[in-house]
């Protein structure tokens, strides 16, 4: 299971070589040029972007913009930055993408290991949840936050996220579980472990790779949710995405494309690190399981 | 909560004055968020809070308020409705309709709205005789901005009609500068096209095909002219107009590469912004054949109703909007006109002056027509396929007379 | 009184019944084996044994106290599984402690117990690896410590040589033979492999197609296989089964087959005519065990009924201690087993001695065992 | 199952009972905020519902409606065109980036997150930042040409009839480093013996990928189809935040047509029944494949 490289590669001659690596850097550069672009220009100050050349280097370097996206930029009345916001996002983010990934696993463990009768077809109907767009729950899903008192809440939008996170946690962790072997379970039981002892000592230990690969994906996606966070957030509740569209997208008055680009990073950067971080284990963790269907 | 609240009303009623009433606070949701729109707001909010009630700020850009409807839509769904809402022309009979609205009533009779308020207005403004929104300004579409040096440096003076207006687009043409500055989203599209209906058909075909959406207006010759005109402005637009955002347009005018951008007065602001004067730098002047009439949309901030009442801060907030200070104060900074018709001009620049007589004059003389681009005309539904076939023919997948008759078909889905 | 009753147990999906009325008694201190084709139920009735399978029907009792419904862990029995299921989490120590810490036993006393089991084992050095880094044959005795250590009733292993090289499987085999006679502990055992079946077991269950075949000792299975699936099943090379006709004669019984040419050969066989009255020409099937099959010098002095005949060999198997011939009868190949100094090759007309006594005889319709 | 729960133990039927439990509160909220919401999108496509749900029935107007709209039209085929390119060229490109960063390549460690960081960016940001560079005004052209090479052009994003491919070029951007992640832990879980009984049998590397790695990524390939096709069915915010739609409706989707019929338009009924055909469309595609996929497994 022990991944970094492996010995799939064929004997290649030199030309083959070149051009493969020459394949690899210019896509490299393809993938690089959009974020690298915002980068630089979020360096500039204004005046050299509305001027100048947008793949120029800064002439002067400044991280004026930077400083204001974070602390003074006007995002509504107040003039406080997207430094609030951002803490919005934590605060919802952190639990979404815990609570689905237990429950993702927990799910994942009971379709696997105590299998019943049309488990397949409930897990189905789990899997098929996934593809629901989300402009059609808005309204309904608006009334049930209303019903429960939950709408406009940090929590409501926690319960959202989790409700839609499920059916992606679930699909990771059943694949996963699937190969792993249930004699294990079996010895557990025999050994006198109940249901969450199995799960904890037993399966959860040996679940880091594909854990890995729920939470890039559910933090990727629940950080990066604007449609929710802009219906369901209160004024006090609002994630850095609704903040980062009422900075982009202000009607009237002169764009600051170098504040733009600078919210953009910043609304972009813990989904970034997060990749960074954990993605060595990434390609691991989908090896482990989930593309193996 | 309906409770306090109502507690602290009758404690209010009590106390005869609002000002000595316990601090609550407002939720105002709106899409207010560029710096010299949030800085109007502030004065609004400034004014609540030396009254002791707290702005809870809601702010949700894009699309011209599309996004905070969306948003609207959920809150009100989920029973959480915001205090006050930024709200245009049919949203508020919309919302109204649906029972979602706070009566005014007592507000506006106190303030003595019905006075100050043009009748065109008061359409939107009201739902079955009950004030439901307070307005905080009219801004009026049929508006040409131009810059003054190449209309100096190339002898074109304002034109007041079609031919002139051609013969100025050519002029610039042929000075080598884009005529026409335009931003390439089917809202811009279309609120251009609410002035050339009113020009080429006039004040009554206007009401007709646009208000009252009759489909032998909408498939008649005269629309199909309309078309024809909207394809000769095509013309004069540089290739690159699509998807620019309508102050992109504006920058072009400031900076000379284009002559005139057909926008509604909040381009001024730019304008202001950029350190420029009226008549110095900048032209105003109504787009040519409707300098008789007012094509106007009003900001307007309806309050939701929050148990069956209008809370002490609603009252507040709606007589400090109202209030002829705040209402001057606003306008200057964004560009429209008050929407009290008693508000002194002496703050306001030459076009500001020149907006504020166009209204009052159009009110007197019934001119003042809803602009359909801007939710004026009728409701969003028809408003998006009027959009859509816009858009489609600025575009360039119809011809005119396609576009009129796919206008006919396209309104006719949306009633 | 038994110490592992299975009685009446039936095992069902769904409307598919996959084991149909079993029936086993197994005593205390019995090493009994299920073999079978893959597929036959042995395992299901392992784990309904073990009692991670639900039983349909019937009942399953230790010690006289019925079974049925009792969590796995409150059933007093140790399971080694085909992969060992060690927890790759843990090291070997906690592999093997993991149970008692479940069942509350305290620290000092899992202690203790760990270094008798390891010690017997002789896995004491591995005690803190982690089962990633040992070999199979320290996997499989790992697998058996943890099921030593918590003193189990009965003793459930499934299949757990199959994942083994040749060599370590045999073994292993005689490790797990010692452990059962030094300790006479209860032991139910599952595997395919008929040889482990024969070596290990006090009895076997033949089973297939969800039904027990025979259940007897390895003699009796080996020597009067109830049918011809059993005949078939246990014993290697199988038993060569050939198509002949009864001829009875006054008192005395015989089979007639067709040799190598096509010829009827008769051969006798060492019972009284009236154990087959009434059968007198009918088609039967004659199974005869390689063994039975030798050289004139190889038979065995004390058997009754030795026929000599002659046929030609096709192909010659020396296999060390002993040669392996392969000649034709009945239309079919049959295998002899020669001593390995019997000097045949193939293409000789060789000598052959068949030891009736071994020889056995079905009913080609039932399959059943008439002789 | 039909056995003798009588005698079961208190412990064992309470084993029996909680992974049902525990899988209880996942399954009943999908079938609440799933199920139940689209059955009850279901019933709003039949109501005449404009600002607001309204249950007055209307029968199948909405639907006649619907296609009557040559807008919807236009929907439908940019979504066939933006799915079938935009899964088609993220599998492809993924698949020659895992299989090239398969050749031990020198940096694959540092190429890796390259290629991947791409999906974390949310669309919004996909969108803002191809928009920039697609400009001609301030992009890619307008650079090219300061940089002296006067006659490039690049103006796809300002056409209506090219709009749609700048759309699946920004998304392939996002994605295809994803794709390229799950083929790498397909390749990298191939066994090597046999590829060197590929090689021993004289395959060349073209065949060896032909014939004997690709069928073996047949998971691989599933997997990135339903990643692909529900983001591609579900593509709003790249498409909002790159062309708004346009120019004109060029680039609309049926995600952004459900969304503007139903919040912006207030026509929520024929919103809902662009909805309920949608989500057929979706599961005549996926059902079968689920259930080809779930039956294999049992």
């Amino acid at each position: 299971m022990s991944v970094a490289t492996q010995d799939t590669a064929l004997r290649t001659g030199r030309v083959s070589r070149a051009f493969i690596y020459l394949f690899l850097l210019l896509m490299a550069l393809f993938y690089l040029l959009p974020f690298g672009i915002m980068v630089i220009n979020s360096l500039k100050p204004l005046s050299e972007i509305t001027g100048g050349n947008m793949m120029s280097l800064p002439q002067v370097w400044t991280l004026d913009a930077w400083r204001s996206t974070w602390s003074t930029a006007q995002i509504g009345v107040e003039p406080t930055g997207m430094r609030p916001y951002f803490w919005n996002s934590i605060k919802m983010v952190v639990p979404a993408v815990a609570i689905s990934t237990v429950l993702g696993a927990l799910n994942g463990y009971v379709l696997t290991k105590w299998r019943f009768r049309g488990d397949t077809i409930l897990f189905g109907l789990m899997l098929f949840s996934c593809f629901i767009p989300f402009q059609i729950v808005l309204i309904p899903m608006a009334r049930v936050l209303g019903l429960t008192g939950l709408a406009g809440s940090t929590t409501g939008l926690i319960l959202v996220h989790v409700v839609y996170g499920i059916g992606f946690s679930t699909l990771y962790f059943r694949n996963y579980y699937a190969v792993f072997p249930t004699e294990l379970v079996r010895a557990a039981m025999m050994d006198g472990a109940g249901f969450f002892r199995i799960f904890w000592r037993i399966l959860m230990p040996s679940s880091g790779p594909i854990t890995v690969v729920c939470i890039i994906w559910q933090f990727t996606n629940i950080w990066n949710d604007f449609l929710f966070g802009a219906s369901f957030a209160d004024f006090d509740s609002q994630p850095i995405t609704v903040a980062l569209n009422n900075l982009v997208n202000s009607s009237t008055g002169v764009k600051e494309y170098n504040v733009h680009f600078a919210g953009a990073i910043y609304a972009a950067l813990p989904t970034l690190l997060v990749y960074i971080v954990a993605g060595r284990y990434f390609v691991r963790g989908l090896m482990s399981g989930s593309v193996k269907g | 909560m309906t409770l306090i609240k109502q507690l602290k009303l009758s404690a209010a009623v009590l106390a005869l004055t609002a000002t000595t009433a316990a601090a609550a606070d407002v939720e105002v949701l709106h899409w207010w968020t560029s710096g010299g729109e949030a800085a109007a707001l502030n004065v609004l909010k400034g004014d609540l809070e030396s009254q002791n009630i707290g702005w809870m700020d809601m702010p949700v850009a894009g699309g011209g308020g599309e996004a905070a409807m969306t948003v609207l839509r959920a809150r009100v769904t989920s029973g959480n409705a915001p205090t006050a809402v930024q709200m245009l022309g049919f949203d508020i009979q919309d919302w109204a309709k649906e029972g979602a609205l706070a009566n005014l009533n007592d507000v506006a009779s106190e303030g003595g709205w019905d006075a100050v308020v043009p009748a065109a207005l008061q359409r939107f403004s009201k739902y079955e005789d009950q004030w439901v929104a307070a307005p905080v300004n009219v801004h009026s579409v049929n508006w040409v901005w131009a810059n003054k040096k190449l209309f100096d440096d190339n002898n074109i003076s304002v034109p007041t009609t079609w031919e002139e207006f051609e013969a100025a687009m050519q002029t610039l043409q042929d000075a080598g500068v884009t005529p026409i500055a335009q931003g390439g989203q089917p809202w811009q599209e279309a609120t251009l096209f609410d002035s050339v209906v009113m020009a080429t058909g006039g004040p009554e075909f206007y009401q007709k095909a646009l208000i009252d959406l009759d489909p032998e207006a909408l498939g008649s010759d005269t629309m199909k002219q309309a078309f024809d005109r909207l394809g000769v402005i095509r013309e004069n637009v540089d290739d690159n107009f699509s998807g620019r955002d309508w102050n992109l347009a504006t920058a072009m005018v400031i900076n000379g590469e284009a002559g005139m951008q057909i926008m509604g007065d909040w381009a001024k602001g730019e304008f202001v912004a950029a350190g420029q004067v009226p008549d110095e730098d900048f032209l105003c002047f109504r787009f040519p054949g409707t300098q008789d009439q007012v094509m106007f949309n009003a900001d307007q901030f309806a309050m939701f109703d929050q148990g069956g009442t209008v809370s002490e801060e609603q009252a507040a907030l709606a007589s400090a909007i109202m209030s002829p200070s705040f209402q001057a104060a606003f306008n200057v900074v964004k560009g429209s006109v008050p929407a009290r018709t008693d508000v002194p001009d002496t703050d306001f620049d030459a076009c500001g002056k020149k907006g504020m007589a166009d209204l009052a004059q159009a009110a007197e003389a019934d001119m003042l027509f809803g602009s359909l681009a801007q939710g004026h005309g009728a409701p969003a539904s028809i408003k998006n396929a009027y959009y859509d076939v816009v858009t489609a023919f600025f575009n360039g997948s119809f011809d005119s007379e396609t576009a009129t008759e796919e206008l006919v078909t396209a309104i006719e889905i949306a009633q | 009184m038994s110490f592992l009753k299975i009685d009446n147990v039936t095992k069902r999906y769904g409307a598919v019944e996959v084991l149909h009325r079993v029936d086993i008694d197994v005593q205390q201190g019995e090493f009994l084996v299920l073999v079978g084709p893959s597929g036959c139920g042995k395992s299901t009735l392992l784990n309904m044994i073990a009692g991670l399978e639900e039983i349909s029907s019937g009942t399953i009792a230790i010690k006289d106290k019925p079974m049925n419904g009792v969590h796995p862990s409150q059933r007093n029995i140790a399971m080694v599984f085909q992969s060992y299921a060690l927890y790759p989490n843990m090291t070997v120590g906690k592999n093997i402690t993991f149970g008692l810490e479940m069942h509350g036993v305290p620290k000092a006393e899992r202690d203790a117990k760990l270094g008798k089991v390891a010690d017997m084992l002789q896995i004491t050095p591995l005690l803190d690896r982690k089962p990633g880094q040992l070999s199979g044959g320290q996997r499989q005795r790992v697998a058996m410590g943890r099921a030593l250590v918590r003193d189990p009733d009965v003793f459930l292993f499934d299949e757990p040589l199959s994942n083994l090289d040749a060599k370590l499987r045999v073994d292993m085999r005689t490790e797990i033979k010692k452990l059962h006679q030094r300790l006479g502990t209860t032991i139910v055992y599952v595997t395919h492999d008929q040889i482990e079946a024969m070596t290990l077991s006090t009895r076997i269950a033949v089973m297939n197609g969800g039904y027990i075949q025979q259940l007897g000792t390895p003699r009796e299975i080996y020597d009067t296989p109830n049918n011809i699936f059993v005949a078939a099943f246990m014993g290697s090379p199988s038993m060569n089964l050939l198509d002949a006709v009864i001829r009875l004669d006054g008192d005395d019984a015989a089979v007639e087959i067709a040799d190598g040419d096509g010829a009827p050969v008769t051969l006798p066989l060492p019972i009284p005519a009236a154990r087959l009255q009434g059968r007198d020409g009918t088609k039967v099937v004659l199974g005869i065990r390689p063994e039975a099959i030798t050289d004139p010098d190889g038979a065995d002095k004390s058997a009754n009924t030795v026929v000599a005949l002659k046929n030609v060999i096709d192909v010659t198997e020396p296999a060390g201690s002993d040669t392996f011939v392969t000649t034709t009868m009945a239309g079919k190949d049959v295998i002899g087993r020669m001593r390995a100094d019997a000097h045949v090759h193939a293409g000789d007309n060789a000598d052959l001695a068949i030891n009736m006594d071994k020889a056995v005889i079905f009913d080609p319709k039932t399959e059943d065992r008439i002789v | 199952m039909a056995s003798a729960p009588a005698q079961a133990d208190l412990r064992t039927r309470l084993q029996n009972f909680i992974p049902k439990l525990v899988l209880a509160p996942s399954v009943a909220v999908i079938f609440l905020f799933v199920y139940g919401f689209i059955i009850f999108t279901l019933y709003l496509s039949f109501t005449d519902s404009r600002i607001l749900p309204s249950y007055n029935l209307v029968g199948f107007e909405n639907y006649s409606k619907l296609f009557r709209l040559s807008h919807w039209t236009t929907s439908i085929t940019n979504l066939a065109i933006f799915a079938s390119l935009y899964i088609g060229i993220s599998t492809l490109i993924g698949l020659a980036l895992a299989t090239f960063l398969d050749q031990k390549i020198r940096g694959e460690g540092l190429l890796r997150p390259i290629y991947l960081y791409p999906m974390a960016l949310s669309f919004i940001v996909t969108g803002t930042a191809w928009k920039w560079l697609l400009d001609p005004g301030i992009g890619l052209e307008h650079t090219m040409h300061l940089w002296g090479w006067e006659s490039f052009q690049f103006g796809w994003i300002k056409n209506s009839d090219y709009a749609i491919y700048t759309v699946v070029l920004a998304a392939v951007w996002q994605s295809s480093g994803f794709v390229m992640a799950m083929f790498l832990a397909g390749l990298r879980g191939i066994d090597n013996e046999i590829l060197k009984a590929a090689q021993m049998d004289g395959a060349s590397n073209f065949q060896m990928y032909r014939r004997i790695i690709l069928p073996q990524l047949r998971p691989a390939f599933l997997s990135a189809f339903v990643i692909l096709s529900h983001l591609a069915v579900k593509s709003y915010d790249l498409v909002i935040a790159l062309t708004g739609g346009g120019p004109g409706r060029a680039t609309e989707l049926p995600a952004t047509f459900m969304y503007s019929y139903t919040f912006t338009r207030n026509q929520m009924g024929i919103g809902a029944s662009s909805a309920v055909i949608m989500l057929m469309t979706i599961a005549a595609i996926m059902v079968p494949y689920l259930y080809a996929e779930l039956r294999e497994k049992k």
